[in-house]
This record gives C-alpha cells, structure tokens and sequence, in this order.
C-alpha cells in the first residue's frame, strides 16, 4: 500500500515529457496509473522517477479520418472511448472498453496505459492485434510507427524504448469485429480472451495464452478453419490459479470461434 | 515453476563452455548487470536490476557451482535476494557436439516469492521466460564473440 | 431485485403493538452514510508511531541471523521489536489443545523459525507508514529455507518435515465421536454409498476492513488502552494477560464501529502483544494497520476440511441409517483459536437428518500455511456441507429424488424439540415446510421444462438444495471435548441499562457489533419494556472494557446477540422497571409496585393515571436529590444484568451433551446453467428461506441472510485460498481472490418462517451464519447439471469454471469416487 | 520546464474547502485525505484498486483515491461522503441508504455513495443492470448488494 520514494514531475509537452525520461532511464511515464500505481504499492516495480502525461494536451482526443482511420490519442480513457461518437466508426473498441474493470478505473486509465503495461490479462492487447492497429512511438529521434503486431515483446515489455513515448494508436476502418472471454466473475479479469476481424481477410488475436497477443490467420471464418488454426498455433499458455494450461488452450479455440462469430454477424 | 529447453550453438563444444564459465562473459549475459563480484572461481555475486517495464527490479544474486564435468555438464545454485523478491534458482546445463556446433540441453527450477509473488502468477511465468530468452540470445552473441576473438 | 415471502409465525403475536417485531430503521447509520463512524485506522494520537510488519517470504524456514541496526538507523525511525525480544518479554500463549497441539510454543512474533509465508518476523515502527516500509526493508534476515507441508493429507507421512518439533509432528489433535450403533445400522442396511475423497476448501469472509490497533501505555498505572477492532475482546484478553505477564484489568479494549468481523476479527492477540510491547518501549502510541496483502496471507483462514473412506448405511427407499467418516483438519501452522473446530462441528452432528449412527474419527494436523480460526459458520459448514453433499451423493447413486430424500430423513416438526445423538437439543423448525416455500419460490415443478429450454439454448440446467442449521449459543464446555482440562463451561453476556440525572435511557452492551445493529435491536427491547419510543434510548456505540458491562464470553460471534445480547438487555431492562416502580411507590407515599405501570415515558398509579413521575424526576431524585428516600429503598436505577443460558456439563467420555441453546434453520435453493464448452455458469434463480425464531427487527435478518448468502456464492465459485507446492499464497489479494460483485449477484427470492425458540426468553435464535447453505445448494446444482453429461460427482465445496470444465471433460477422474455396496 | 523533485506544494479543495499541503510524491490521493486532512469517511479496504472503498469524484470524475497520488491532484475540486448531507439533512441517496438497510457495518458505505452519486448525475433513472454496472468497483462482503440495488433505484425514482 505505501510506495518507495519516488520522484514526479508534470510536464506540460510532449517535447519536456521525453526529454524527463530520456534523463533518466529509471524514469516512467505515468498516464491512467490504474496498474503502475498499484505495482509500486506492492512494491513490486519501483520507477525513480514518474513523469505525468496528464498535462500533455497532445496527447488526448480521438479523431476520425474521412476514410474512417481512428486516430486515437494514448492518453484517452476508457470511458472517453465508449463516450466518443468517432470511436463509433469501429464499435468494438467501445464495446470491450466498456467491459474493462470498473467506472473509476475506466475513468482514470487509458488506452497507451493498457497497452504499455502489456499485461496478459488486458483486453486492448489482442483487440488492437486484431484490428491491425499501429502504434505512433515518439523519442527524442523523432517519430516512428509499428504495427501492433510488432509492438508487444512481452509482460509489461513493448517496442516502447527507455525515453520514448507512445503517443498515438492509429485504428484502419472497418465493422466486423468480434471479442470473447471467459472473465473472473462477470466482467472480471480475462481468463482467456479473444478478439477478431473479418475486415480484409481474418485475423484472430488471442489473449492470456502467452506473453504477448497470439496473431492467426485462418483460412476462412468457417468454426473449423478457426478451430484449425488455433490448434497449429500449438499453444502453451500459463498455468494459474484460475486456469491450467490444457484449459486456457481450449478456451483459446472456443473464444476464437466465439470472437469471429461475433465479428461475422 | 521449472523450465527447459535445448540451444546449439554454432561453435565448437570448448567454445561454448568457454564462455559459460567464465563469470564475465556469463556477466554479460544477464539482465540489468550494475556490478559484479567474483570470489572464485566456483562463487559470484552480480547486482541486477532486472528491466521489467513497471520500473526495475533489484537484486543481488550469488551464484554458486554445485557440480561441474568439464567439459559437458555444470550445475549451478543462485539466491537472489531482492526487494520486491526472493528468487532461487537450481539450473544445469548439459553440452553435446552436434554436427554445424554445440547442442546444449538446460534445465531450471525457479521459485520466486515476496511482493513480486503477490502480483499474480500469470505474470511470472512469462515474466521467467522472458529473461531466460533473454539470457540465451546473449549467451548466442558471447559464443560468437569468443569464436571470433579465438579466430583473431 | 428481491422477493420476500413470509409465512405466519405459527404464534399468534400479541395484539398490543411493540417495537420489537418492526423493521426499525438502525440508530448507526445516520453516522455511518456521512463517513462519522469511527474505525480503528480513524483513530490518531500525538507522536503516534505507524508499525510494519517484516513478514517471512519462506513457508517454512530457519531464521539463521536477523539484523535490524540498518532499519534503526534510518532517520525516522523510532525503534524494531524482533522475536527474541518477545521471547524474552512473554510467555508463549495458553494453548486451548491437549498434547501433542497443546506443546507448542506460539509467540507474537517468529522465534527462531518461520512456518507460513506472511508470518510476522518483526516489527518496525517509524514516523509515517512509507518511512516504517522503507525501514522493514533495511532489516536483514537470512533464512535456512525448509521443506514444507502444504497438503494435510501428507502432513504425517514418513519423512514429512516437522513443523513444530514441540508437538513432534504434525499431529496436532485427534479424537473419535461415535454415537449409536454403526455395526447395526450397517447391518440394517440395504445399500451402502461408499465415498472416497471430499474436500471443503480454504476460504474465509474477507471483512472490508483488515485488523488494526492503536495502543497507548500509561507508564504510572502500567496499563495499556488498546483501540483495536478484535471482534471478541474477551479471548484476546485471556490469551494476552498471561502471555505479557499482566493483569486483565490492564488491558482496557476499546472498539467503536468495525468493518465487518465474520469471526475473522477474533485471534489478532499475536499482533495486539506486538503493539503493546512496542507501546511500551518505545514510549509513545503505537498504530497498525493490516494491508490486504498481510490478512489474505496470515490472518483467520477458514478451517479447510477433508472428509475419507465415509460411508454411509442407507434403506434402498434413501432412509439413512448412518455414516461413519474420518474428518482431516488442516489448522494451518498455529494453532490460535484451534483446535476448537474439533468439537465445534458436532454442535450440527447429524445435519437436519434423523440418522442416529454417527462415526467421525477426527484429527487436525498443522501445515505451512496461514492459521485457520473462525470464519462464519465456523466449522459447522463443514459438517453441513458433509451431510447436504451426502444426501445429494446417496440420491445421485440411488437414483432418488433430492427433495424426497430430504423429506424422507429431515428431522420433523412433530419431534421438536429434538435430540441428536450426541445430546444436542435442536429447539424447534420446520424443515419440510421451508423446503416447500423455497421451492414455490423458485418455481420448482417447472424444472423440468427449463432443462429442457436451457438445453435448446446449449445450456446445462442444475438445481440444488442446501439446508443447514445455525447453532447458536455455544455452551463452551464443549472445549473440554478438546481437553478436559480446560474450566470453561456455559456462557454468558451482560448488558448495563441506567436511567440518568435528567432522565435519559442509557444502554451499555458487553458486545463488539460489526454491523449487526446492535444499537437498534437492543434499543427495540428496551423500549418494549419501559414503554418508551426507541428515539428515547441512547445504546452506546461498540464496547469499552472499562465501562464494566462485560463477562467471560461477551463479544460477538458464534451467532449469539439475540439471544445473549438481548437477553440480558431485557434482563437488566426489567430490573430497572422494577426499581423505577419501587421508586415511585416511595414518592407517592408508599403505592404498592403491582398498582403502578409504566407509560409514556415514566411511571404513573394505574387507578389514577395523573399521578404521574416522568423519567427525569426517577433521575433527578435518585441522583441528585435523594434526602427523605427511605433508608432501605435498594434502588440505583443502574442496572447491570448477567444473562447466563441454562447449560450443564456434557459427558466429556461419550462426548454427549448439549452444545449450543438454539438452531436457526436456513433452506437455499439454487437454478444454475452452465456453459458446457468453458465450463463458465450462471445463477439464473436463487431462493433463501430463514427460520431464526422471533425476529426483533425483520429487516436486519433479512439482511443477515443476503450477506451470508452472497458470501456463500463467492466461497462456492471462485474465492480460495491456494497454496503451491512451496507454501506461496495464489490468491493473496483481490486480483486473485475474487469475491462476488456487484454484477455477480442473482436474482435472489428470499422467505421466513418464524419458529420460536422455546428456550430463550425472546422466543429468538442465533443467526447469520446459516449461509453455507449457498455452497451446498450451488455444488449440488452443479452435479445435477452434469447428470447425463458425464456423471461426475462433485466432490469439492470449490467449483471455479475450470473444475467444472474438467467434470464435463473427465469426469472420472475430476469427479468424486463413489461406490455403492449391497450390505 | 518542468522537473523532477519527491515532494512538492500542493492545492486541492475538498467539499469546498482549499487545503494548501506539502506533500511527498509517493503519496496516495486516500492517504493524503485521510491522514494529512483528517476526512476518514472514505476508507482503504484493500491494497490493490479492487475493493472501491476509497471512492471520490475528484473534478466532476469517479475515482479510487488509492490509484492516484496527492500530487495528481494538484488544483483539483475533490467530493467525498463528508460532502454529501446539506448540514443535518441526508442526501437522497443517504436516506435511502438508511431506510434500505443498504449497509450493515458501514465500511464500504462511503465509496458505495459515492459511486451511486457519480451514476445518479449521469443517469436519474438507471436500469438494474446500470446500477450494477456503476457499483461493480465497490466491494461489499456484508449486504449482498441486493439491498443497496434497491436503495439506489428507490433514490432515481
């Protein structure tokens, strides 16, 4: 509950929140809080140095392109994102949003943030896979992107560099959409998650069964071509408390089918 | 939790075990290595900060060879004692010659606990896989390195 | 939301309307919905010092050297308490076992030896909570690491590590109850269900808020006030005293309102003796609070049972004969309100079942993991859910009708009050009629149909019954069961009622509330019998052991405020009418008590009503202006009353004899659909009928049964405590630990019955632990479901997705093992 | 430019009153108002974010105060239970809380009603599902929630 010492500051822009955490690559970035807070209270991780993005205008809004490219700032909340009338253009993102843990964490946390934190558990790992978003990175270099696909290298580990920042999550239009998960409780923590597109060929994310999202493409969105590429990926998911590996991999194939269904209706 | 897996190298078999037992080339090999102490040849002790991207995680690790048959098998004991955690890890390895190199089969059982433990298994698992790639590939680049600097 | 179906008392009420009886809004929470109540984290003192705990990060381990000079150093630091200074300080506590258990040596900080991740090794104490962690990380400790014990069942094997080499082994407390005639109910026998393996899972009620205290010691009179929320102070006190070497009247305990208590709240005295030495050292108010963290991994885990080789002699028509089972306790790795859960049980022997043939060979081994002590339903639920997953089994295997089966064995109406075999006194119930009302409510005879509908939609429909008693009241003699030669026997609780200079009804209880409206029930009684309004009583807020209203056994938990508490109240109440009419009788020159009654907030002459002596006059005078009152008046108008429940010895050799005074009964009905293909499910309908005798105040029973019903359903799907192979707790907080939400909860139906207790003077009963009943009813939901889709049997009261998943995909070997004999 | 420091200066208004406090970095927004201001209505029932206890509307926004720190709240305009009767007279939704019997042993309470104000704002009249919806990061192990359903429709209507 009680944090080590750690140092803060609020930076106004962009520009002063990169140079803070190239000064010191002790330094985190700071945006919603809703899981770094609470590893540093468990004393778990412990930054030198929080650099806080709240300030950072840049950084928030959603814009929806004319040929309908959501381009999302990562400092935008959850609850901003099931609110945004743009972020209709691709409804799933509102839908899952709307399904991340509670009011006031959705209130505080941000899509960068759950990204970022690359948790196993998180829900816009996969989604943002599935729906082929890119992730816009800013250093001190300038500006690059990465397809999400790229973007995740492991728990709590991204493409994100010491003094880098993601600034931007950039989402290609499209409708078919689906995402499935068997949760702790109603709407809880995911066991074992799956999202999918049917936009342009089939791409299945799947969820809680490694490190980072596990991208298929089946042949088709027939039940067996999932079922079929599911099974090739040769999963081997963690073990917990809540789920043996033999069982996450079989949710894995029914939340695949469940996901594209979703995405095909 | 225990994990395993198998790694040639392309490199002869005195190369590889070369490096695995030197304490500064396997030094290089860790993550977050800040400092480095050798006792002797059979005992070390490294301060890490293992780079988990919520902030590093500190540690001081000794390590110790509990068995050694050069030049195929080793074993070796390592306490870390951090923080957030206490890691303690029995791992072996076990070299081979396999033709284009060194095929080396290895083994560990880790145990982690403390403050890290309370943040949820679903975590650690990867979290311990992640460092073991980690350590591998590096251990790739010493092989060669030593390959070359043997060549020159 | 909610449906409530109540069915007649089966006694006419009095037709004179009274406050008991009526859903009086609660007198606490005016201050609780503005944020006024006072919790123990709220309470603050000048130079106060936070403490934290250093707690062991081994299940089991040697402390081979332990250093705190770096943590002294940092600046901010007032000063570290290790084990060896407790060592020296204290003796280790009482222990309630007889040998071996009783040879081990507990202290309030590890000496020498860790035995569970989480035990406080020592305690740090700083100016600010941070600087107080910072510094618990600059304490050096070197651990030997040790094997350690995690499975019960292989707690006394060969070669298993020794966890307290006092006790010799693992062993802690074993005893053999048999009751009746076994060889001749087996005999009898057509058919005998043989059952391997069952399992009642580690869990407990997760009280929002964890333990706490802040201590002050007063160096002149060496006496220690302790703020602390320990719901059951009066334990604490025995365990405390003669540890710290001290004299109860020392220990002044004082607790305003508490986050809830559960029986959780009942063995913190390890870290209350830590607080008080520390007070004492370092000279100044010392606080500590218990992160979430801390009490998930050392604090008051439910008593986890397994249940083998049971069997159980039954008619081919399901009427059963009796079971014999031997009962495997896991305590944990202290034993620090156990092995008290070794008799407890046997409060509810036979379940709500007419078998009189009973074998139970019970032991209690100790293991690396966290202390188990009460935990609503406390040991109990066990025992009920043994019986409720017996009857399921034996109907299963018999391919009997539950509801028959239950109908056929329930103790009946008719034999109330009814002995058990073991000479408890079940005073009175319904149990059919209840069945009948649960059963209404959740539609029953169109089961059938929804099979069948849940089935078209690729769902698995189940439905299940759990019916349990709650035995209220212990009589504690059950203890010397344990070890006879223990002195506690009966119980007791006292309540103070007082009439004030200018009038006011003061009420003080023994009782430490954590949400049961104490101050409104009691208030309710009071104003019954003074004829007052409830608004006129003012009920103390929680308890102060210097305020002299308690005895031996106040507190609260077992289930007992209705009956002791408020028996005592209206003891003490009706002692301060008689005086009150006494008075009275003396001011209006000599009126005899029988022609004086009281009304309208004071005493008048029933012939003539205007002579009439209000309340503040009967204070005033006894107070302040008594000269003239004759000499031998005896009246004080501060009345304090022991109500003391009518129990004798038990036969400690036959272990038989009365163990608690009454049972509240509680029937659940639960209607689940599972998902086959993830094994996820529903509650898609959920009844809870009560019968806790009288009800004073309706509202909080009903609220009693939700809560207790909620917990269940958390205990049943996904909360427990899970250790690995090395001792690490899986579940030590709320990620992991999932505890029912919001959007978790079903529709529930909830109905009442009202069956009086003919022992208590309020005609009440214990309750508010009967919920167990939800774990019962939603296992037994469960193997219903599977019925056709592989037959598993459940066999353990812990059913998350993935067990029911791997029921559906290998239900032999994820199922019970049973089998059924031709005797 | 901005910089690095562990403690700074810090405004927050609580239920209309400005509080100008120094503060370390490291500490949470709960901890601040509890033990710096001395406003313990809002409670820490866990040590993870999970529970809701210490609930408050910081800026017109719900949020647990234990997932934020003081100096995060800089400038802010923080709502708490405190706040929330005019003088003696209950809100709304506190009577109904009371007449309900919507709490038993009242920890919870605090985040409880303020989750419930934060969806009333929003939404006068929510579905069932809605109130579960705005109250599932509140944790109550004493009620059940059933009875807290019924107190928060009662206050819609």
């Amino acid at each position: 509950m009680l944090l080590r010492e750690v140092g803060y500051a609020r930076p106004g822009s962009l520009g002063e929140a990169i140079e803070l955490l190239a000064a010191d690559d002790g330094a985190r970035a700071l945006a919603g809080g809703q899981t770094l807070i609470n590893v540093m209270k468990a004393r778990a991780g412990s930054p030198d140095a929080l650099v806080d993005l709240a300030g950072i205008e840049e950084l928030r809004g959603i814009e929806l392109g004319a040929d309908g490219t959501l381009e999302i700032g990562a400092m935008t909340t959850y609850t901003e994102l099931v609110a945004s009338g743009e972020a209709r253009a691709r409804p799933i993102i509102g839908e899952v949003c709307a399904q991340i843990a509670d009011v006031q964490v959705r209130n505080r946390g941000t899509i960068g943030g759950n990204l970022c934190t690359s948790d196993p558990t998180n829900h816009l790992p996969p989604l943002m896979a599935a729906l082929g978003a890119r992730m816009t990175i800013q250093g001190a270099g300038g500006e690059r992107t990465v397809p999400a696909s790229e973007f995740f290298l492991g728990v709590y580990m991204t493409a994100v560099a010491p003094g880098e920042l993601l600034t931007k999550i950039t989402v290609p239009a499209g409708r078919g959409d689906g995402f499935a998960a068997v949760t702790l409780g109603v709407e809880g923590t995911c066991i074992a998650s799956a999202a999918a597109s049917v936009d342009g060929g089939v791409t299945i994310a799947l969820g809680c069964v490694d490190a980072i999202p596990v991208v298929l493409q089946p042949a088709s969105t027939d039940d067996d071509a999932v079922r079929e590429a599911v099974r090739e990926a040769n999963l081997d998911p963690p073990s917990d408390v809540h789920a043996s590996s033999e069982y996450r991999t079989h949710l894995a194939e029914v939340l695949a089918v469940r996901a594209v269904n979703q995405a095909r209706s | 939790m225990n994990v395993s897996g198998e790694r040639t190298f392309a490199a002869p078999r005195s190369a590889v075990w070369g490096v695995l037992n030197d304490p500064a080339s396997m030094a290089k090999t860790m993550p977050g290595v800040e400092s480095f102490d050798i006792h002797d040849e059979l005992r070390w002790t490294a301060n890490v900060k293992i780079p988990l991207g919520l902030g590093g995680l500190k540690m001081k690790i000794d390590m110790a060879k509990t068995e050694e048959r050069a030049p195929e098998y080793a074993q070796l004991n390592i306490k870390g004692q951090g923080v957030g955690a206490m890691l303690s890890m029995i791992t072996s390895f076990e070299l081979g010659d396999v033709d284009g190199g060194t095929l080396m089969k290895w083994a560990a059982d880790v145990k982690l606990a403390g403050p890290v433990g309370s943040m949820g298994q679903r975590v650690l698992q990867p979290i311990v896989n992640q460092q073991v790639q980690h350590v591998l590939s590096a251990l790739d680049r010493e092989v060669q390195a030593a390959v070359a600097g043997g060549a020159a | 939301m909610t449906t409530t179906t109540t069915v007649a008392p089966a006694e006419t009420e009095a037709p004179e309307k009274t406050w008991s009886g009526q859903s009086v809004p609660r007198k606490e929470d005016r201050r609780l919905v503005q944020g006024q109540g006072v919790f123990v984290d709220d309470i603050k003192r000048h130079g106060m010092g936070f403490i934290h705990f250093v707690r062991s990060p081994y299940a089991h381990a040697h402390i081979s050297s332990l250093d705190v000079s770096k943590a002294e150093e940092l600046p901010g630091v007032y000063g570290t308490l290790t084990g060896e200074e407790v060592a020296a300080l204290t003796d280790p506590f009482f222990q309630i076992s007889s040998v071996p258990g009783g040879n081990i040596k507990d202290y309030a900080l590890a000496v020498g030896k860790v035995r569970y991740v989480g035990e406080a090794v020592v305690a740090v104490v700083a100016e600010t909570r941070e600087l107080a962690r910072d510094a618990s990380e600059l304490v050096e400790i070197e651990y030997e690491p040790l094997a350690a014990v995690t499975d019960a069942r292989h707690a006394r094997d060969k070669g298993s590590p020794t966890i307290h080499e006092d006790a010799g082994g693992n062993l802690m407390w074993h005893g053999t109850y048999e009751w009746g005639d076994l060889d001749a109910a087996f005999a009898e026998a057509d058919k005998i269900v043989k059952i391997d393996e069952l399992h009642f899972h580690r869990f407990n009620s997760t009280p929002l808020e964890c333990d706490g205290a802040l201590v002050e010691y007063n160096r002149g009179t060496a006496q220690w006030t302790i703020h602390t929320n320990n719901q059951f102070p009066g334990f604490a006190a025995i365990m405390m005293g003669p540890a710290m070497r001290t004299g109860l009247d020392k220990l002044r305990f004082v607790t305003q309102d508490i986050g809830g208590g559960f029986g959780n709240k009942i063995t913190s005295h390890p870290q209350l003796v830590a607080c008080c030495l520390l007070a004492r050292k370092l000279r100044r108010p010392v606080q500590w609070t218990e992160w979430r963290t801390d009490f998930h991994m050392s604090m008051s885990h439910g008593n986890e049972r397994w249940f083998h080789e049971t069997e159980v002699a039954v008619r081919s028509d399901g009427t059963l004969l009796g079971f014999r089972t031997k009962a495997l306790d896991d305590a944990g790795a202290w034993l620090r309100y156990e092995p008290l859960g070794g008799v407890i049980w046997a409060q509810v022997a036979p379940g709500m079942y007419k078998w009189r043939n009973i074998r139970v060979d019970f032991t209690q081994v100790a293991t690396n993991k966290a202390p188990v002590s009460p935990n609503r339903g406390y040991s109990r639920m066990q025992q009920l859910w043994f019986t409720e997953r017996v009857i399921d089994i034996v109907a299963h295997e018999l391919d009997l009708d539950p509801v028959e089966v239950r109908k056929r064995n329930y103790i009946k109406v008719e034999d109330m009050p009814y002995e058990t075999p073991n000479g408890c006194v079940y005073d009175s119930g319904d149990y059919s009629q209840m069945l009948d009302i649960a059963l209404g409510l959740v539609d029953y005879p169109n089961v059938a149909q929804r099979r069948s509908e849940a089935q078209a939609r690729g769902k698995l429909l189940g439905f299940g019954i759990g019916s349990t008693l709650d035995s209220g009241t212990n009589n504690f003699a059950q203890s010397r069961m344990i070890n006879p030669e223990l002195q506690f026997s009966g119980n007791n609780e006292v309540a103070t009622v007082k009439l004030d200079i200018f009038g006011e009804i003061v009420v003080t209880l023994g009782t430490t509330p954590q949400g049961q409206g104490h101050e409104t029930t009691a208030a309710q009684v009071v104003a019954d019998i003074l004829k007052c309004s409830v608004d006129d009583v003012h009920v103390r807020a929680g308890h102060d052991s210097y305020w002299n209203s308690h005895a031996g056994f106040s507190g609260t938990y077992a289930s007992q405020f209705a009956v002791t508490g408020l028996s005592a109240v209206k003891g003490a109440t009706e002692m301060l009418a008689v005086e009150i009419k006494k008075l009275a009788g003396a001011v209006f020159g000599g009126v005899p008590e029988e022609a004086l009654e009281l009304a309208d907030g004071g005493v008048r002459i029933k012939e003539s009503p205007d002579a009439f002596l209000p309340f503040m006059a009967c204070g005033a005078i006894i107070n302040a202006n008594n000269a003239g009152l004759p000499e031998d008046l005896g009246v004080t108008l501060n009345c304090r009353y022991v109500y003391r429940p009518p129990f004798e010895l038990p036969d400690i050799e036959k272990k038989f004899g009365n163990l608690t005074l009454t049972y509240a009964t509680q029937i659940h009905v639960a209607v689940i659909e599972i998902d086959p293909e993830t094994g996820y499910y529903d509650i898609v309908d959920y009844a809870a009928v009560d019968d806790c005798g009288k009800r004073i105040n309706p509202q909080i029973v009903e609220g009693q049964v939700m809560g207790a019903t909620a917990q269940a359903l958390g205990a049943a799907t996904h909360e427990s405590f899970v250790y690995d192979e090395d001792g690490n707790l899986l579940t030590p907080n709320f990620y992991d630990y999932h505890v029912p939400h919001a959007l978790d909860m079903p529709p529930l139906q909830t109905g009442s019955l009202e069956s009086p207790s003919p022992f208590t003077p309020l005609g009440t009963k214990g309750m508010g632990e009967g919920g167990g009943a939800g774990i019962h009813a939603v296992c037994a939901a469960v193997q219903d479901a599977l019925r056709g889709h592989g037959d598993a049997i459940v066999w353990d009261s812990s059913n998350p997705y993935h067990r029911v998943w791997e029921m559906l995909q290998h239900p032999v070997e994820a199922g019970g093992r049973v089998t059924v004999v031709d005797a | 430019m901005s910089t690095v420091t562990n403690s700074r200066s810090i405004s927050v208004t609580i239920n209309g009153t400005t509080y100008e406090r120094e503060v370390e970095a490291r500490k949470l927004l709960i901890h601040f108002i509890r033990d710096d201001l001395d406003q313990t209505g809002s409670h820490i029932g866990c040590d993870t974010g999970n529970c809701g206890a210490c609930s408050v509307i910081v800026d017109g926004s719900l949020v647990k105060s234990c997932m934020m720190l003081a100096v995060q709240a800089d400038g802010a305009t923080i709502e708490t239970v405190e706040g929330l009767a005019d003088g003696e007279e209950l809100s709304k939704l506190q009577q109904a809380f009371k007449d309900h019997h919507a709490l038993q042993c009242g920890y919870c309470t605090p985040g409880m009603l303020m989750s419930a104000t934060a969806l009333l704002r929003e939404n006068p009249h929510p579905s069932e599902h809605e109130i579960k919806k705005a109250i599932q990061g509140n944790i109550c192990r004493c009620t059940g929630y059933w009875n807290i359903f019924a107190a928060v429709k009662a206050a819609s209507e």
